[in-house]
């Protein structure tokens, strides 16, 4: 196996995965890396597999064939949230939050990976238990402060509007402080002011943060302005990898777009 | 009055993480904490002991407990009864064969060994969801309560299947059994009561909780995100059935003083349970004691007026009670779906506006 | 064939049939479950006051007699010695109908969109509300319930197997009671009716959409009032149905509102949306629990069948989470 | 604050309540089950138990010139009431408990021993409370679920001309402990007479029967006994009719042996036997006087319908049992008003005979009762009675007889020791 191991600034790398539900075929024998500390954006037309993609990274689908390399090593047949544990954070194309819970509280809960404190610590609420509810919460209200949404801070999410929310998830997802984060159409159904905002948030959190980022986005215009780099995919197929200018150029992804039927 | 928490602001985080963040609540607390555990010692006689409060206290653990698995983790039970039977027998085993035991041990052991039965039940919980978890639960219901009437051991071999508890002493003090004094019972399961809720609360505000209540949201988000979906479930099964095996416990030894599994903790207790915390309000701890309070107070009260104000005959006040009570239950969906814990909330919330509701 | 063979068909004849008996109660709960989402606690409790009025209005009860001798000192009892069998379950049906209506009015209304487990709650307030009226309308004495159904077990069936057992061998033919014969007749003929009924008629057809989708239905102009008044009053005519089948046995008191209890497995099994599934699932627990209490039962002490139908269930379950007959489950993000 | 309110008002009502504790008056409570599962039973024993109090007041102006307060309080047969109720009503000197269930009456065997109130749990309860030595304040006269099982078997053998070895029969009973009271002693006694005893548990509430029959009917047991309770009783007779299983072969417990259990099943459940402590039908003086003071009166606690019905009749001869044990007391201690611990002297001195119930307008209704301090039980006989649908009435076919003693005794004996042994009593010296 270890002629394939990808070089040292690869952080995640997928080799040949191919994915398909009883018959139908969602991704076929795509192949794709991300390095380190880049912005990588998955783009295609609808049902193309992009949310497969996604869900394959962060071992919700596990694929019938083809392996997953993460931070160095091959991953095993995991669980999703062991694999959260390893460092994959990410958001939903249609929200996932936890609507019962305050903001304050749906941050906290994306720590959830990095709180250990036994159960009769925090059934007395002392020691380990209150040390580290404290210390987590401090982290919690950098990222609040950061997003800007310290007035909803004990708001029950469910209240919230539709872009506050989005905000929320992602404040969630920043939470983990994970190596990748994977942003699933951050900006869907969102004004040009939203879209603005998220966007200057998902670059602060890359400069910020240094973390590796791969997202899902229809808006090229966006996507070529903040991606380093360009996948695409059509048909569970990937058609396309590199440069944004490379892509602009790519016929195949014009052809994919624009909907030239396919022989 | 006035209910302010204008100029209450809090300096550090853990300040704002407390219980009662107002500080008007936590006075409030304090002295309802105080009057129950001072003053009524002195006031309460056996009526009151044994109609009132430790009804009350007793179904009020039962409610928390399940009130964490249904309410925080989203997880219908059914097995309410049957776990409590649990709870029951374990205490009468473990007292009847170390009689020595300090009547505290013998309930938090039952109360252990109902979270080990609660694990076992709750093994379903992790293929089977919503409505029809509720089979695997009530499968637990019937058969416990099968197995402890059909398996003499669990009643010491007794004629009938009856099990009467022993008096047992804390401190020298009668705590079951008939010369028991009623400040004395009371007592004792106020302060299980007491300190078990604050222990739900704090596991309900920490990573725990927090666990539960994704996994109640939204579980397949929650597992993404890094909770492990059969630690949470189980977990909450084991601490549930824990205070549900304590509430039995104490139902059984210190309320009643004898049982038997087919009428004390057949399914209707299951479905009492369930409604408490519904009207109460799900997901809230200060929900189970009103939704006990509501279930198991309003028909004496109810009663008490009816036969001993008014007179009336005793049957068509029974069935005048269960009209009220049923018209009182669908009155407040209306009024407030989210149980009572919900409008008493809002109420506070208009509280504080007043008297300048904009 | 030897009579052991012989005993195991006729337990699981007579399995069926109390499967059948299931079904009739579990209907109720499946049809208001379809067409409003809400798992109707109360329908058994119906079933008992359903069963009540028409003991009531057949053998010409005044109806709160009780309540009214005691307020007034009078002492009315009877207004007449009893009418028409038919008459009575019509007028019990005008009953039932005014019942869903008033529920739909006072309770449902007031709670449209609110989560399953509000509703659910709601019916519980309306369970014990019945409770409380059953019993003051009608008193809470036992009373005797006679439609001119036939009971007592089948001279004919128990002639015909006889032969079959091998010589010599001592049998005395199997057993099959009249009464469960007549239950299972009528359950095919209300199955069978409802089925037409949601698929030509104008009412079925919309219920289906409220089924469906309660947003959908609505914007094509269906009223979901008006469907869940006809939904409840279907409900309530189940009830009757399965108030008179149980109650003929037993006679109708208090107790008839347990019976609700043997349709939860029941519904779990045969999932909460399906009219197929209620009668499946029925026959299912019922042949099973049955043999299972033929067959193991003496050797663990019997009684086993109130605990075994659930975990007969769960077995399932295990197998098809959704139930037998409710949609597979896909999860996605 | 809900809560505080409430807890609030409680106390309110509950005042109100103690408002009304009579003081001079001999209290009876009757702790009644009018609603829920087993109403159509405790609304006539219920009846009855007021009306023969009422007729004591009415016609004698009380017992010994003690005019009775009588307080009903409804339990629904459920436990937990039944202990509300008995606080509620302890405090208004409350002579003795009839609790009326199983599981109040266990409740009550400790509690009231501590506040000296008799409880007389009458043919039922604990059975072991039958030995007076460990259980001071628990009187369960004139017959337990253990002398009745034994009085059935010996009327079995009576029809079987006093051999049934090798004979089977089969035991029907509620899943429960009262069910399963008479289990020991059916063993005993088929060691004893050689009969094998098969065990048919139904589950509560017993609607659906149809396993245990279709075994009944496959083993063809020579009898079949039961202890039913509540709309198991009216099930199991009609799975009995609709298999035909010869009815005079069916023998309930005093439980199951009501109108409401054969009605339902109609002209089938004709010759159903039923086994009973006390006569059955109205033909005796006692009721004309009922008629005339309490029904004609309009001061009946029912409808004055089920006047001479099984249960309204066990009802009528619970409070006249305890009616006279009151007159024991008072003749013992000589005041009229008496307490609950001059009531407890006044039960365990308790002796009635023919005469005694001839002047009550009784005669024959019951056995001679005599209770004494080792034994609680009385007499511990019971009679036969059999349906006849024809005619809707019971028939009592056989005497009161009495029970195989030296089982029944030893049984209790060592039950009531376990008892002792575990709440470390120590038995009194009678």
């Amino acid at each position: 196996m270890n002629i394939t191991q990808p070089p040292a600034d690869v952080l995640l790398s997928l080799n040949n995965i191919s994915l398909s539900f009883g018959g139908v075929k969602a991704l076929t024998d795509i192949s794709f890396d991300i390095l380190k500390g880049e912005i990588r954006a998955i783009i295609g037309p609808n049902g193309a597999g992009k949310s497969s993609m996604l869900n394959v990274i962060n071992g919700f689908y596990h694929p019938q064939q083809g392996e997953v390399w993460f931070d160095g090593s091959i991953r095993g047949p995991l669980k999703p949230y062991q694999i959260a544990r390893q460092g994959i954070a990410r958001t939903f194309q249609n929200i996932a939050l936890f609507k019962g819970m305050s903001t304050l509280d749906n941050l906290m809960t994306g720590r959830i990976t990095k709180m250990h404190a036994n159960i009769f610590w925090q059934a007395i609420w002392k020691g380990k238990a209150e040390k580290e509810e404290l210390e987590h919460r401090e982290r919690v209200e950098h990222i609040i402060d950061f997003l800007e949404i310290q007035a909803i801070r004990k708001t029950p999410v469910g209240r919230l509007p539709y872009g506050m929310q989005k905000r929320v998830e992602l404040g969630r997802a920043l939470a983990a402080e994970s190596k990748l984060l994977l942003l699933d159409e951050p900006m869907a159904g969102m004004n040009v002011e939203e879209k603005e905002d998220m966007c200057r948030f998902i670059l602060d959190v890359h400069d910020q943060f240094g973390t590796t980022i791969a997202l899902i986005e229809h808006d090229m215009g966006v996507v070529m302005d903040i991606a380093d780099r360009v996948v695409v995919l059509d048909y569970g197929k990937k058609i396309g990898d590199g440069y944004p200018d490379e892509i602009r150029n790519n016929q195949n992804v014009i052809d994919a777009y624009l909907g030239v039927a396919h022989e | 009055m006035f209910y302010r928490e204008s100029g209450d602001f809090k300096s550090t985080y853990s300040a704002d993480q407390q219980t009662f963040p107002i500080k008007f609540d936590r006075i409030a607390v304090g002295v309802i904490l105080a009057f129950a555990f001072v003053v009524v010692p002195f006031l309460i006689n056996d009526y009151w002991e044994k109609s009132i409060l430790l009804p009350f206290l007793v179904w009020g653990m039962a409610a928390l407990g399940l009130n964490i698995l249904t309410g925080y983790c989203g997880q219908v039970s059914l097995g309410t009864g049957g776990f409590m039977a649990v709870g029951a027998y374990a205490s009468y085993k473990i007292t009847t064969s170390f009689p020595e035991l300090n009547m505290f041990l013998v309930i938090l052991l039952s109360g252990g060994v109902t979270a080990f039965v609660g694990i076992l039940f709750g093994l379903p919980s992790l293929r089977i969801k919503g409505f029809y978890l509720a089979v695997a639960t009530l499968a637990a219901q019937f058969f416990l309560v099968w197995l402890f009437n059909k398996v003499p051991w669990f009643y010491n071999y007794s004629a009938s299947g009856m099990i009467t508890v022993p008096e047992r002493t804390v401190f020298g003090i009668a705590i079951t059994g008939s010369n028991s004094p009623p400040w004395a019972t009371y007592l004792f399961c106020l302060t299980f009561l007491v300190v078990f809720a604050f222990i739900a609360r704090n596991l309900t505000r920490g990573r725990i909780g927090r666990s539960w209540m994704a996994i109640r949201d939204m579980d397949i988000a929650a597992e993404i995100i890094g909770v492990p979906p059969l630690q949470a479930k189980l977990s909450a099964f084991a601490v549930s059935s824990f205070y549900i095996g304590i509430s039995g416990a104490l139902f059984f030894s210190v309320y009643l003083g004898a049982a038997e599994p087919t009428e004390a903790f057949g399914i209707d207790k299951s479905f009492l349970v369930l409604f408490m915390i519904i009207i109460g309000g799900l997901g809230s701890i200060f929900g189970s004691f009103v939704g006990a309070a509501f279930m198991v107070l309003l028909p004496v009260l109810f009663k008490n007026i009816m036969v001993g104000g008014f007179g009336w005959p005793t049957d068509m006040v029974q069935h005048f009670i269960f009209m009220l009570v049923g018209g009182l239950i669908m009155f407040f969906l209306i009024v407030e779906p989210h149980g009572l814990a919900q409008l008493w909330r809002v109420t506070k919330e208009k509280l504080r506006l007043w008297p300048f509701p904009h | 064939m030897s009579p052991d063979i012989l005993n195991t068909l006729e337990v699981i004849l007579n399995g069926l049939m109390a499967g059948v008996m299931y079904s009739l109660v579990a209907l109720g709960f499946v049809l208001i479950f379809k067409a409003s989402g809400i798992f109707n606690y109360a329908q058994g409790v119906m079933a008992l006051f359903a069963a009540l009025t028409l003991v009531g209005i057949q053998t010409g009860q005044v109806p709160f007699s009780h309540l009214i001798n005691v307020m007034f000192g009078t002492n009315y009892h009877n207004w007449s010695n009893g009418i028409n069998t038919v008459a009575a379950i019509i007028l019990t049906m005008c009953v039932m109908v005014l019942l869903a209506w008033l529920v739909e009015k006072i309770v449902l209304r007031h709670l449209v969109n609110q989560e399953p487990i509000i509703l659910f709650m709601a019916t519980i307030g309306l369970a014990f509300f019945l409770e409380g009226l059953g019993d003051l309308m009608w008193g809470a004495n036992i009373k005797v319930l006679d439609v001119g159904l036939p009971s007592g077990g089948s001279f004919w069936l128990e002639d015909v197997t006889k032969e079959w057992a091998s010589e010599g061998s001592e049998y005395f033919g199997m057993y099959i009671d009249v009464l469960d014969v007549w239950a299972a007749g009528i359950a095919i003929i209300l199955v069978v009716a409802l089925t037409i009924f949601s698929q030509y008629t104008k009412t079925g057809r919309a219920l289906r959409a409220v089924a469906d989708d309660h947003q959908a239905a609505l914007t094509v102009g269906i009223s979901l009032r008006t469907i869940w008044v006809v939904v409840w009053s279907i409900a309530g005519f189940v009830a009757l149905v399965a108030g008179i089948m149980w109650g003929s046995k037993s006679g109708i008191q208090f107790s008839l509102s347990l019976i609700a209890l043997k349709a939860l497995p029941v519904l779990i099994l045969g999932g909460f949306t399906s009219i197929p599934g209620a009668i499946i699932g029925g026959l299912i627990i019922g042949v099973g629990e049955k043999l299972f209490e033929f067959s193991l039962g003496p050797l663990i002490g019997g009684a086993t069948e109130n605990w075994f139908a659930y975990v007969l269930a769960l077995m399932f379950l295990m197998f098809r989470p959704q139930g037998l007959f409710g949609d597979k489950i896909i999860e996605r993000v | 604050m809900k809560l505080k309110t409430l807890t609030a008002a409680t106390l309110a009502a509950s005042m109100v309540l103690g408002a009304g504790a009579a003081s001079a008056d001999l209290t009876f409570p009757s702790l009644s089950y009018r609603t829920g599962p087993y109403a159509p039973n405790g609304i006539p024993f219920a009846d009855g138990y007021a009306d023969y109090y009422t007729l004591l007041n009415e016609r004698d102006g009380g017992i010994g010139g003690a005019k009775i307060n009588f307080i009903e309080c409804e339990t629904g047969y459920n436990t937990e009431k039944g202990v509300e109720c008995y606080e509620s009503t302890k405090g208004e000197g409350s002579l003795v408990y009839q609790p009326l269930s199983t599981g109040i009456t266990y409740q009550l065997i400790p509690k009231a021993t501590a506040d000296g109130i008799p409880v007389h749990s009458m043919g039922y309860g604990r059975t072991s409370a039958a030995n007076g030595k460990v259980f001071s304040h628990i009187f369960n006269y004139p017959g337990t679920y253990w002398d009745a099982a034994s009085i059935i078997v010996k009327h079995i053998l009576d029809q079987e001309g006093g051999d049934i070895k090798g004979k089977n029969i089969a035991l029907v009973y509620h899943n429960s402990a009262y069910g399963k009271e008479p289990i020991r002693t059916l063993e005993e006694l088929a060691k004893k007479h050689g009969y094998t005893l098969t065990l048919l548990a139904v589950d509560h509430p017993g609607q659906e029967q149809k396993s245990q029959w279709l075994q009944i009917r496959r083993e063809r047991p020579d009898y079949v006994l039961m202890w039913g309770w509540g709309v198991m009783n009216q099930v199991a007779i009609q799975e009995a009719v609709n298999i035909r299983y010869p009815m005079d072969h069916f023998i309930g417990v005093w439980w199951s042996a009501s109108e409401n259990d054969v009605i339902p099943a109609g002209e089938g459940a004709n010759g159903y036997k039923a086994i009973n402590f006390h006569g059955v039908g109205r033909d005796f003086p006692v009721y004309d006087d009922l008629q005339k003071y309490v029904v004609d009166a309009g001061k009946a606690a029912g409808d004055g319908s089920n006047l001479g019905t099984v249960l309204y009749n066990r009802g009528m001869y619970a409070a006249m049992l305890a009616s006279e044990a009151a007159r024991t007391a008072q003749g013992i201690h000589g005041v009229a008003e008496i307490n609950a611990s001059q009531m407890r002297d006044g039960m365990e001195a308790l002796k009635i005979d023919q005469a005694r119930m001839a002047e009550l307008g009784l005669a024959n209704f019951g056995p001679d009762i005599n209770v004494s301090c080792a034994s609680h039980g009385g007499p511990g006989q019971a009679a036969i009675q059999q349906w006849d649908a024809a005619g809707k009435s019971w028939t009592l076919i056989t005497d009161f007889t009495s029970a195989d003693r030296d089982v029944v005794d030893a049984l209790i004996a060592e039950d009531s020791a376990a008892f002792a042994a575990e709440n470390n009593i120590t038995p009194r010296d009678c």
